[in-house]
C-alpha cells in the first residue's frame, strides 16, 4: 500500500465524516425536537473525535469521546429532562426573525472561510503526524503544568458553583 | 543605586500606589483616618519616589529613555515588560504624581456623596496607577493594559459619586473610551504583524516593543496599510483626547463626575491621548501621519471654534469648563498636526499647561458649588465680594486659561498657532495657514467665554438668595493646601517655560526623527517631496529586507 | 546640566553689523535697563501681598519704585545722548542686552531689552507720567475699597508697559502688549460690582483680542520670513529688502490690525470710550498717555516692515496713512457731540492717536514719535484735569452737573487751558511743534513751497487740517461747557488737594514745554543746537544693513505753519464765537442755542434765503460748520459709530453667543451627539437612550458582537 | 491531506454553531450550539498542532474540552435554577440585565 494510496483513503474518510458532520451540525440547529438535537450532537461530536484521530490525535480522540459523548451529552439529556423540555417537536425552539442570525452565521463564514483560503492555501499535513500520549501527557505535566492546575481549580470551581447554583433552597 | 535607577525604580514609582489600594482594601471601613493616611501616604509616598527618581534624570539626553527596565513578559507573542521614560513622559509623570496627592488632600475632609472613602480613595490609587504606567510603558501591550486599566476607576467614579445624570455620563463615558480602544488594540495588532523588528536591529521579527517601533521597524510597511492602522489608533486616542467629532461624552463626564474625578479627567486623563498621538502614533507611523495630519488639523481647528461657540451657550459653569477642554485640546492637537519638533513642543507643552490650569478651574468650581449648591451661572455673582480670594483665584485662572502672555496657558497656544504657519514641507502650507488664521481667531472666542464666565460669576453684587448664606466662606485651609501648588506652577511655567522645553525639546525632536537605515522620517517630513521620499525609503528598505 | 540653569548664561551686549558708519552704545544702564521694568514688577507682588498691613495701603511702594524707575529711566537717556554724542555722525546702533530664555525645536526664544532712542523717549514718557498718576491718585482713590489693589495694578502696568517698551524681540512685544491689556482690563473694571463697568472691561478686552489675531498673525509671518524674532533682525533684513514684499504686506496688514484695535483706530475704536469707565487716573496713564500709544510704538519700532511693506516711499495714498486719516476725522468730530467731558477726551484721543498713525503712514516717524511724546503730557493733564474737576462736582457731566468753574478751580483751570490749547495747536505750546511737522511730513503741501517727505500724501494733508481745526473748535466748547457760564452742579465746589494740583502743573509745564525739545530746522530764532534735538537722538540714522528704512525728511516751511496756525484760529475762533458769544448772551446756564439745527437747516436747504441772512457768516460758523458738525453730521456719525460700528461689535459677540446656543442645541445635542445615542431618541430624558440601547437580550448582544467581529476581521484582512 | 480541509470543516461548522447560538430560543439548544462552536474550536487547534509537528494543539484542545465540561455544567445548573423561578427555558424571556 503506497503512501499515496493511503493519503487517499484518509481523504476518502474525511470527506464521508465531514459530510456527517455538517448535516449533523445543521440539523442540530434546525430540528424542534430537543432530545433528536442531542442525538445530533452526539453524531457531531463523534465526527470530531474522528476527526482528531485521522490526524494522529490518539489521545485527544479517545478524551473527546469519553468527556464528551460519555458525559456532556448525558449532562444535556439530564438538563431536557430536569427542565421538562417537551420531548418531541416544540414550537418555540427558534425565534421568529432568524434573517439577523443567518446573517451573522454567513458573514463569519464568509470572513474565516476566506481568511483560512488565503491564508493556508496549499499547505499540507505531513504524512505522519501522529503523537503518542506519552508525549502530551510530557508536555501536560511539564510545560503546561500551570495552566493544567488552573483549569483542575476551574472544573472545581464549577462543579461547586454548579451545585450551589442549582441546589434547591 | 544603579539597580534602583535602572531597574525597579519606574516599577516602583508605577505600583505603589496599587499596593496602597491593596492595603486600603485590608482596612476595615470605620477607620476612616487610617484610610486617608494610607491613601494620601502612599499617593506621596509614590511623588517622593518619583520625585527622587527624576531628580537622576539627565536632561542633557533627554531625548534617550532613561531608567528602562526590559524583562521578559508574554513569550509568546513576544511582548515584553518595557518600561522607560524620555522628556516627553517626564512632565507628564511629574504632573500625574502632583495632582492625585492634590486630589486627595482635597477631598481629604468631604468627600462627595455618597461618601465611602474606602471605595473613592482605592479607586484613586488604581486610577494613579494606570496614569503613571500609561507614560512610563514602552511595550505596546504593557501600554494598553495601563490604558485600559484607567477606564474603570474613572467609570465607578462618575457612576457613584457623580450628579444627576451619573449613570448616563458614566456608561457613555465607558462605552466611548472602550470603543475607541478596541480599534486601538486592532491597529497595535495590526502593526504587530506587519512591522520588521530586525529593521530596528531587534532579533525578532514581530514585536510589541514601542522602542523599535518608533525605530524604523514599521518603515517597510505599504502606506495604505500604514493609514488603516493609523486611522485606528486615531479613533482610539482621538475619543480619549476628546477630538470634535468624537467629544460628546466630555462634557456629561465633566458635569457630572465629583470635583476630583474631574479634576482627574481634565488634569491627566484627557492627556493620555495626545500622548498617545505624541508617543504612539506619530512616532510609528511617521508616513501616515503626514497622510492624516491636514484632517487632523482640520478637526483640530473645528475643535477650537466649536468648544468655544459650545461654552457661549453653557448655563452652567463646569460644563463650561469642560466644553473650553475641547477647544484647548484642539490648540494641542493643531500642534501635533504640524509634525514639526516646534509644534509637536507646543502641544507637550499645551497638555501641562492645560493639566495645570483646566485641573484647577475644576476645583474652584467644585468649591463653588460646594458653597453655593449650583453652577447655574444666573444665579452666580459677585463671587469677588463674598469670597475675594476665590473670586481672584478664578480671574487668575480664567486669564491662564485663556492664554495670557506670562502664565502657562500662552506656551501651548501661541507657538502651535505659530508652528502652524509652517508646518512640516510634506503637508500643504497653505491649508495650514488657514488652520492658523482659524485658530488665532479661537483665541478670541476663548477670551470671549472665559471673562463672560468670569463676569457672570465673580463681578457684580451677591444675590440675594446668596447674600447671607452661611455656607459662603473664603479659601479654606485644605483648598489652599491643595492648589497652591497648581497656581504656582502656572506662574513658574508661564515665566520659566524653559523648565519644561529642556526636557521635551530633545524628546520631541527624537520621537520625530524615526531613523531607518534607508534615512530618517524627519529628513522626509522636511523634504518638498515628502511622499516620493518616503517610497524611495521604503523601496530600499525592502531590498534589505530581501537580501 | 540641570533642569535650572537658564540663566547661567552671561548677558551680551549685542552689536549690529558693524559697518563703517555704525557704532555701538555701551554703558552701565543701557546694558542694564532690565531694571527699570523689573522695578515696577517687584512692586506690584510686594503690594499684593503685603500692601494692606502698610500704613498708606501700599501706596508709598509704588510710587518709590516708579520713582526710582523713573530716575533710572533718566540715567539711562543721559548715557543714550552721550553715546550719540559721542558717535559724531555715524549710526548708532542699540544697546541690546540678551539671554536666552528658552529653546524649542531648534528655535530659541531670547529675552532682553533694546535700548535706543526711541525706547528712552518711551521709557520717560511712561515713567514720568506714571509717577505723576501715581501720587495724583494717592488722592483721587483714597478711601477706595480697593485702594491696594489698585496701586498694584498701576504697578504691574508700568512694568507691562516698560517691558513692552523694552523689548528685545517681537515675542516680548506681543507679551508686553497683552500684559498692558490685561492691567488695563482690570482697572477699567475696578469698580466691578456695577455691571455697566464690568461690560466696558471686557468690552475693552475683547475687542483688543480680535486685533490680537492680528498681531499674533503678522508676528508669525515676520518670524518666517525672518527666521528670527529679534526686532533689529526683522527690521534690517526688511529695510535691506531681503524679505518678499508680499510678505511685508501681508504682515503689515495683519499688525494693523493690532493697531486698529490697541490703539483705538476706525473702526475697532469703540472700546476707548466705553473704556472711561474706570477710574480717571487710569484713563490718563494706560488710556490717553500710554498703553494706547502702543500701537503707534509698534508701527516705529517695526517701521522697516511698514516701510517697505506698504510702500510709504514716492507713493501718494496707503492703507496706514488712510486709517490714521479717517480715524483722526471721526475721533474729532465725535468729541463734539459727548457731554461727558471724559468722553470728549476720549474722542480726543482717538483723533490725535489717528493723527500719530497717519504720520507714520506717510513716513514722518519723527514727526509721530515727537506727537507721542508731546501728546501723551497735555492729553494726561487735561484727563487728570477732568478727574480733578469731577472730584470737585462729583459728575462727568459737562451740560448738567459743570459751568463756572474758573472761580472755584483757579489751578485745574489754568492747566485744562493751557492744555487744551497745547492739544490745539498753538505756537508755542507743545503741540504745535509736533502736529505742525507731521504736517509738514505729509510732503502734500506743494502750493506752500516746502520740500521733501515721502511722497504726496495732499489728501491725507487736508483730513489733517480739517482735524486740527476741529480740535480746535470742540476743545474750546469744552473748555467753555466746564469752567465758563454758571455752576449747574449741586454743592459747593473747591479746588482739589495739592497732590493733584501739583502733578497738573508739572503736567502743564510740559505741555508747554515739551515742544521745544525739536524746534524745526527752519526756526532761525534759536541757536543750531537747540533745533532737531529730539529728532537727533531719537530717530536712527539710516545706514547701510541698519535696522532703519531709508526714510526721506521733509524741511518745514513757515507758509505751512502760518497757515495751519491760521487754521487752528479758525475752528477756534468759530466756536469761541458760538458759545462765548452766542450762548453766554442767553445766560450763564445755557449750553446751547436753543433754536434748533432743524429750522436753520430748512433754511439751508433752501440755499438762495441763506445769503440774504444777517449773519451769513453766523450762520456759516454756527449752524453749518460748528452746529452742523455737531449736529446732524456729527450726530450721524455717532449713530453710526454707536449702532452702525458699535452694533457690529456688539452683534458679533451676541452672534457669536446665539451661534453658539445653535450649534450646542442643535447639533451638538442632536446631531453629534445623536449619532452617537443612536438607538432612538430620548422619550424619558437622555437617560432612557442608553436603556434602550441595553435591552437586555443576550443573543442581540452576541449578535452585534459576531457581526462586529467580522467586520473587524475585514478589516483586518483588508490591511494585512 | 489539505491543512485546508479541516480548517473549512471548522470555518462551516463555527458559523452553523453562531447561527444556532443566535437563532434558537431556548436555552438548552443554545448551549449545544456553543458546544458546536467550540468543537469547531479544537479541530483547528489540533489541525495547526499536527501542521507544524507539535503537541502544544492538542493540549490546548484538551484544555478546551475540560473548560466546555465545566460550562456546560454551570450553563445547566443556571438553567434549571431559570427554569424553577419562571418555568421556562426560553432566552427570549430573560431580560433581567435589561438597564
Amino acid at each position: 500500500m503506497s503512501v499515496f494510496s493511503l493519503l487517499v483513503a484518509q481523504n476518502v474518510v474525511f470527506w464521508v465524516i465531514a459530510a456527517l458532520m455538517v448535516f449533523a451540525a445543521l440539523r442540530l440547529v434546525t430540528t424542534r425536537n430537543v432530545v433528536h438535537a442531542a442525538l445530533y450532537l452526539v453524531g457531531v461530536l463523534g465526527g470530531v473525535a474522528a476527526l482528531f484521530l485521522l490526524m494522529g490525535a490518539e489521545f485527544v480522540g479517545i478524551t473527546q469521546i469519553l468527556i464528551y459523548i460519555g458525559a456532556v451529552i448525558i449532562l444535556f439529556l439530564f438538563g431536557i429532562m430536569l427542565t421538562r423540555t417537551r420531548i418531541g417537536d416544540e414550537e418555540k425552539t427558534d425565534h421568529r426573525n432568524r434573517l439577523g442570525a443567518i446573517l451573522a452565521g454567513l458573514a463569519v463564514a464568509g470572513v474565516t472561510i476566506y481568511t483560512v483560503i488565503a491564508g493556508f492555501g496549499d499547505a499540507e499535513l505531513g504524512a505522519d503526524t501522529r503523537t503518542t500520549t506519552a508525549e502530551v501527557s510530557d508536555s501536560i505535566f511539564s510545560q503546561y503544568i500551570i495552566p493544567f492546575e488552573a483549569v483542575s481549580v476551574l472544573l472545581l470551581a464549577a462543579l461547586i458553583g454548579a451545585i450551589v447554583v442549582a441546589r434547591r433552597e | 543605586m544603579q539597580d534602583f535607577l535602572n531597574g525597579w525604580g519606574l516599577t516602583l514609582v508605577t505600583f505603589v500606589p496599587m499596593l496602597g489600594a491593596l492595603v486600603l482594601l485590608a482596612i476595615p471601613k470605620r477607620n476612616e483616618w487610617s484610610l486617608k493616611v494610607v491613601a494620601l501616604g502612599s499617593s506621596l509616598l509614590a511623588a517622593l519616589i518619583g520625585v527622587f527618581l527624576l531628580s537622576w534624570f539627565d536632561t542633557s539626553r533627554a531625548g534617550d529613555l532613561q531608567f528602562v527596565v526590559d524583562k521578559p513578559w508574554i513569550e509568546t507573542i513576544n511582548s515584553r515588560y518595557i518600561m522607560g521614560i524620555d522628556g516627553i513622559s517626564l512632565p507628564l509623570i511629574l504632573l500625574t504624581l502632583l495632582v492625585v496627592p492634590l486630589c486627595i488632600v482635597y477631598s481629604f475632609d468631604h468627600f462627595p456623596e455618597p461618601r465611602n472613602p474606602k471605595s473613592f480613595l482605592t479607586l484613586l490609587l488604581i486610577l494613579q496607577t494606570g496614569m503613571v504606567g500609561t507614560f512610563v510603558a514602552q511595550d505596546l501591550i504593557l501600554f494598553f493594559v495601563f490604558f485600559e486599566i484607567v477606564l474603570l476607576p474613572m467609570y465607578f467614579m462618575i457612576g457613584v459619586w457623580g450628579g444627576e445624570n451619573r449613570r448616563y455620563a458614566s456608561i457613555k463615558f465607558f462605552l466611548y473610551t472602550l470603543f475607541g480602544s478596541a480599534l486601538m488594540l486592532i491597529s497595535f495588532l495590526a502593526m504587530f504583524f506587519l512591522a520588521d523588528g530586525t529593521l530596528a536591529g531587534l532579533d525578532a521579527v514581530r514585536t510589541f516593543d514601542m522602542r523599535a517601533l518608533s525605530g524604523g521597524a514599521t518603515a517597510a510597511i505599504a502606506r495604505t496599510s500604514q493609514v488603516w492602522i493609523f486611522a485606528g489608533m486615531f479613533l482610539g486616542f482621538g475619543v480619549k483626547v476628546p477630538m470634535f467629532p468624537f467629544h460628546t461624552w466630555l462634557p456629561d463626564a465633566h458635569t457630572e463626575a465629583p470635583t476630583v474625578g474631574s479634576v482627574i479627567l481634565a488634569a491627566v486623563l484627557l492627556k493620555l491621548g495626545t500622548y498617545g498621538f505624541v508617543r504612539v502614533a506619530v512616532p510609528m507611523l511617521p508616513e501616515a501621519a503626514a497622510a492624516w495630519a491636514p484632517v487632523i488639523g482640520l478637526l483640530a481647528v473645528i475643535g477650537i471654534i466649536y468648544g468655544a461657540l459650545g461654552c457661549l451657550a453653557q448655563r452652567d459653569m463646569k460644563r463650561l469648563i469642560a466644553f473650553s477642554s475641547v477647544a484647548h485640546m484642539g490648540f494641542v492637537m493643531l500642534g501635533i498636526a504640524t509634525l514639526t519638533p516646534f509644534g509637536v513642543n507646543a502641544a507637550v507643552f499645551g497638555m501641562v499647561a492645560h493639566g495645570l490650569i483646566t485641573g484647577m478651574l475644576f476645583f474652584l468650581a467644585g468649591s463653588m458649588k460646594e458653597r453655593y449648591h449650583t453652577l447655574e451661572m444666573s444665579r452666580l455673582g459677585g463671587l469677588l465680594k463674598q469670597a475675594p480670594r476665590m473670586g481672584w483665584m478664578l480671574g487668575f485662572c480664567v486669564m491662564a486659561s485663556l492664554g495670557l502672555p506670562g502664565l502657562a496657558g500662552f506656551w501651548g497656544e501661541f507657538p502651535a498657532i505659530l508652528a502652524s504657519y509652517s508646518p512640516a514641507a510634506i503637508l500643504h502650507q497653505g491649508v495650514f495657514r488657514a488652520y492658523m488664521v482659524i485658530a488665532a481667531v479661537g483665541t478670541v472666542l476663548a477670551a470671549g467665554y472665559l471673562l463672560w464666565m468670569l463676569q457672570k460669576t465673580a463681578f457684580g453684587k451677591a444675590r440675594k438668595e446668596f447674600a447671607n448664606s452661611p455656607d459662603i466662606k473664603d479659601v479654606k485651609r485644605h483648598e489652599y493646601i491643595s492648589w497652591a501648588p497648581l497656581l504656582v506652577l502656572i506662574v513658574v511655567l508661564g515665566f520659566y517655560p524653559r523648565l519644561l522645553h529642556e526636557a521635551t525639546d530633545p524628546a520631541v525632536r527624537e520621537s520625530l526623527e524615526v531613523p531607518s537605515i534607508a534615512g530618517s522620517a524627519q529628513d522626509c517630513l522636511d523634504s518638498d517631496d515628502g511622499w516620493t521620499c518616503f517610497d524611495e525609503r521604503r523601496t530600499e528598505i525592502k531590498q534589505t529586507q530581501g537580501n | 546640566m540641570g533642569l535650572l540653569g537658564a540663566f547661567a548664561t552671561t548677558p551680551a551686549v549685542f552689536a549690529a553689523e558693524a559697518g563703517a558708519e555704525v557704532v555701538k552704545a555701551g554703558g552701565w544702564f543701557l546694558a542694564n535697563a532690565w531694571l527699570i521694568p523689573l522695578i515696577p514688577a517687584a512692586s506690584f507682588l510686594i503690594i499684593l501681598l503685603f500692601g494692606k498691613r502698610m500704613p498708606r495701603g501700599g501706596s508709598e511702594v509704588g510710587i518709590t519704585a516708579v520713582a526710582a524707575s523713573f530716575v533710572l529711566g533718566l540715567l539711562t537717556l543721559v548715557q543714550w545722548i552721550g553715546a550719540v554724542n559721542a558717535a559724531g555722525d555715524a549710526a548708532v546702533s542699540p544697546a541690546i542686552s540678551k539671554w536666552t530664555w528658552w529653546i524649542s525645536g531648534g528655535t530659541s526664544f531670547t529675552i532682553g531689552t533694546l535700548v535706543d532712542g526711541l525706547a528712552v523717549a518711551l521709557i520717560f514718557v511712561v515713567t514720568l507720567v506714571s509717577l505723576l498718576v501715581h501720587i495724583y491718585s494717592t488722592d483721587y482713590v483714597a478711601g477706595d475699597v480697593r485702594y491696594t489693589h489698585f496701586f498694584a495694578f498701576l504697578s504691574l502696568f508700568t512694568a507691562s508697559m516698560l517691558f513692552f517698551v523694552l523689548s528685545e524681540n517681537t515675542i516680548q512685544m506681543i507679551l508686553g502688549w497683552e500684559m498692558v491689556g490685561v492691567c488695563s482690563f482690570v482697572l477699567i473694571g475696578h469698580w466691578w460690582e456695577e455691571k455697566a463697568n464690568s461690560n466696558a472691561a471686557l468690552k475693552a478686552f475683547l475687542t483688543n483680542r480680535v486685533g490680537d489675531i492680528g498681531l499674533l498673525i503678522g508676528m508669525a509671518i515676520l518670524f518666517f520670513a525672518a527666521d528670527s524674532f529679534s526686532v533689529v533682525k526683522i527690521n534690517s533684513l526688511a529695510a535691506e529688502g531681503s524679505i518678499a514684499h508680499g510678505l511685508l504686506l501681508a504682515a503689515s496688514l495683519c499688525l494693523m490690525a493690532a493697531v486698529m484695535s490697541k490703539s483705538g483706530q476706525f473702526f475697532l475704536h469703540t472700546w476707548l470710550p466705553d473704556a472711561m469707565a474706570g477710574p480717571t487716573p487710569v484713563s490718563a496713564l494706560i488710556h490717553a498717555a500710554t498703553m494706547v500709544v502702543a500701537g503707534v510704538y509698534m508701527v516705529a519700532r517695526l517701521f522697516a516692515v511698514f516701510f517697505e511693506g506698504l510702500a510709504i516711499a514716492g507713493s501718494s495714498v496707503n492703507a496706514l496713512a488712510i486709517m490714521g486719516g479717517i480715524t483722526t476725522l471721526v475721533g474729532a468730530s465725535l468729541a463734539f457731540v459727548q457731554t461727558d467731558i471724559k468722553r470728549v477726551l476720549a474722542y480726543s484721543t482717538i483723533s490725535q492717536l489717528g493723527y500719530m498713525v497717519l504720520a507714520l503712514g506717510v513716513g514722518a516717524w519723527t514727526a509721530a514719535v515727537f506727537h507721542l511724546f508731546t501728546h501723551a503730557f497735555f492729553k494726561a493733564c487735561l484727563f487728570l484735569g477732568s478727574g480733578s474737576v469731577s472730584h470737585a462736582v462729583h459728575s462727568f457731566d459737562m451740560k448738567k452737573d459743570m459751568g463756572g468753574l474758573r472761580k472755584h478751580m483757579p489751578h485745574t483751570f489754568r492747566t485744562f487751558v493751557i492744555a487744551s490749547l497745547a492739544l490745539a495747536g498753538l505756537a508755542p505750546l507743545a503741540g504745535f511743534w509736533s502736529k505742525d511737522e507731521i504736517l509738514a511730513g505729509t510732503g502734500g503741501w506743494g502750493a506752500f513751497g516746502g520740500t521733501g517727505g515721502n511722497g504726496a500724501y495732499t489728501f491725507v494733508l487736508f483730513m489733517a487740517m480739517l482735524t486740527a481745526a476741529l480740535t480746535a473748535a470742540y476743545m474750546t466748547r469744552c473748555v467753555y461747557l466746564t469752567f465758563f457760564g454758571t455752576y449747574r452742579g449741586h454743592g459747593h465746589p473747591h479746588e482739589s488737594g495739592r497732590r493733584i494740583t501739583v502733578p497738573l502743573w508739572i503736567l502743564a509745564v510740559f505741555a508747554v514745554g515739551a515742544g521745544w525739545t525739536n524746534l524745526p530746522k527752519g526756526f532761525q530764532i534759536v541757536p543750531k543746537g537747540w533745533r532737531e534735538q529730539f529728532g537727533h537722538y531719537v530717530e536712527p540714522r539710516a545706514a547701510e544693513g541698519f535696522y532703519f528704512p531709508h526714510i526721506a525728511h521733509a524741511t518745514p516751511s513757515w507758509t505751512l505753519a502760518a497757515f495751519s496756525t491760521l487754521v487752528v484760529l479758525f475752528g477756534l475762533g468759530a466756536a469761541y464765537y458760538y458759545y462765548f458769544v452766542k450762548v453766554r448772551a442767553l445766560g450763564g446756564s445755557a449750553t446751547e442755542l436753543p433754536n434748533g439745527l432743524t429750522s436753520r437747516f430748512r433754511i439751508a436747504r433752501l440755499g438762495h434765503r441763506l445769503l440774504a441772512r444777517k449773519y451769513y457768516l453766523d450762520h456759516l460758523y454756527t449752524d453749518i460748520l460748528a452746529k452742523g458738525t455737531a449736529g446732524p453730521v456729527a450726530r450721524g456719525a455717532y449713530w453710526l459709530n454707536q449702532r452702525g460700528i458699535d452694533e457690529v461689535v456688539n452683534q458679533a459677540g451676541r452672534k457669536a453667543v446665539s451661534a453658539g446656543h445653535v450649534l450646542y442645541d442643535k447639533i451638538d445635542q442632536k446631531v453629534v451627539d445623536g449619532v452617537v445615542n443612536a438607538t432612538g431618541r430620548a422619550s424619558h430624558g437622555a437617560g432612557e437612550e442608553i436603556r434602550r440601547m441595553q435591552t437586555g437580550k443576550v443573543q442581540q448582544y452576541a449578535g452585534v458582537m459576531f457581526v462586529v467581529a467580522a467586520l473587524i476581521a475585514v478589516v483586518l484582512i483588508l490591511v494585512l | 491531506m489539505w491543512l485546508n480541509q479541516f480548517l473549512v470543516l471548522s470555518a462551516v461548522l463555527f458559523s452553523i454553531g453562531v447561527y444556532g447560538v443566535l437563532a434558537r430560543r431556548n436555552g438548552v439548544l443554545v448551549l449545544m450550539s456553543i458546544e458546536l462552536i467550540l468543537n469547531a474550536v479544537n479541530i483547528n487547534l489540533v489541525a495547526f498542532g499536527s501542521y507544524v509537528q507539535t503537541v502544544v494543539g492538542e493540549v490546548f484542545a484538551l484544555f478546551v474540552i475540560t473548560v466546555a465540561a465545566a460550562e456546560v455544567g454551570v450553563g445547566l445548573a443556571i438553567l434549571l435554577l431559570l427554569y424553577r423561578n419562571r418555568r421556562s427555558v426560553d432566552i427570549h424571556d430573560v431580560d433581567m440585565m435589561k438597564g
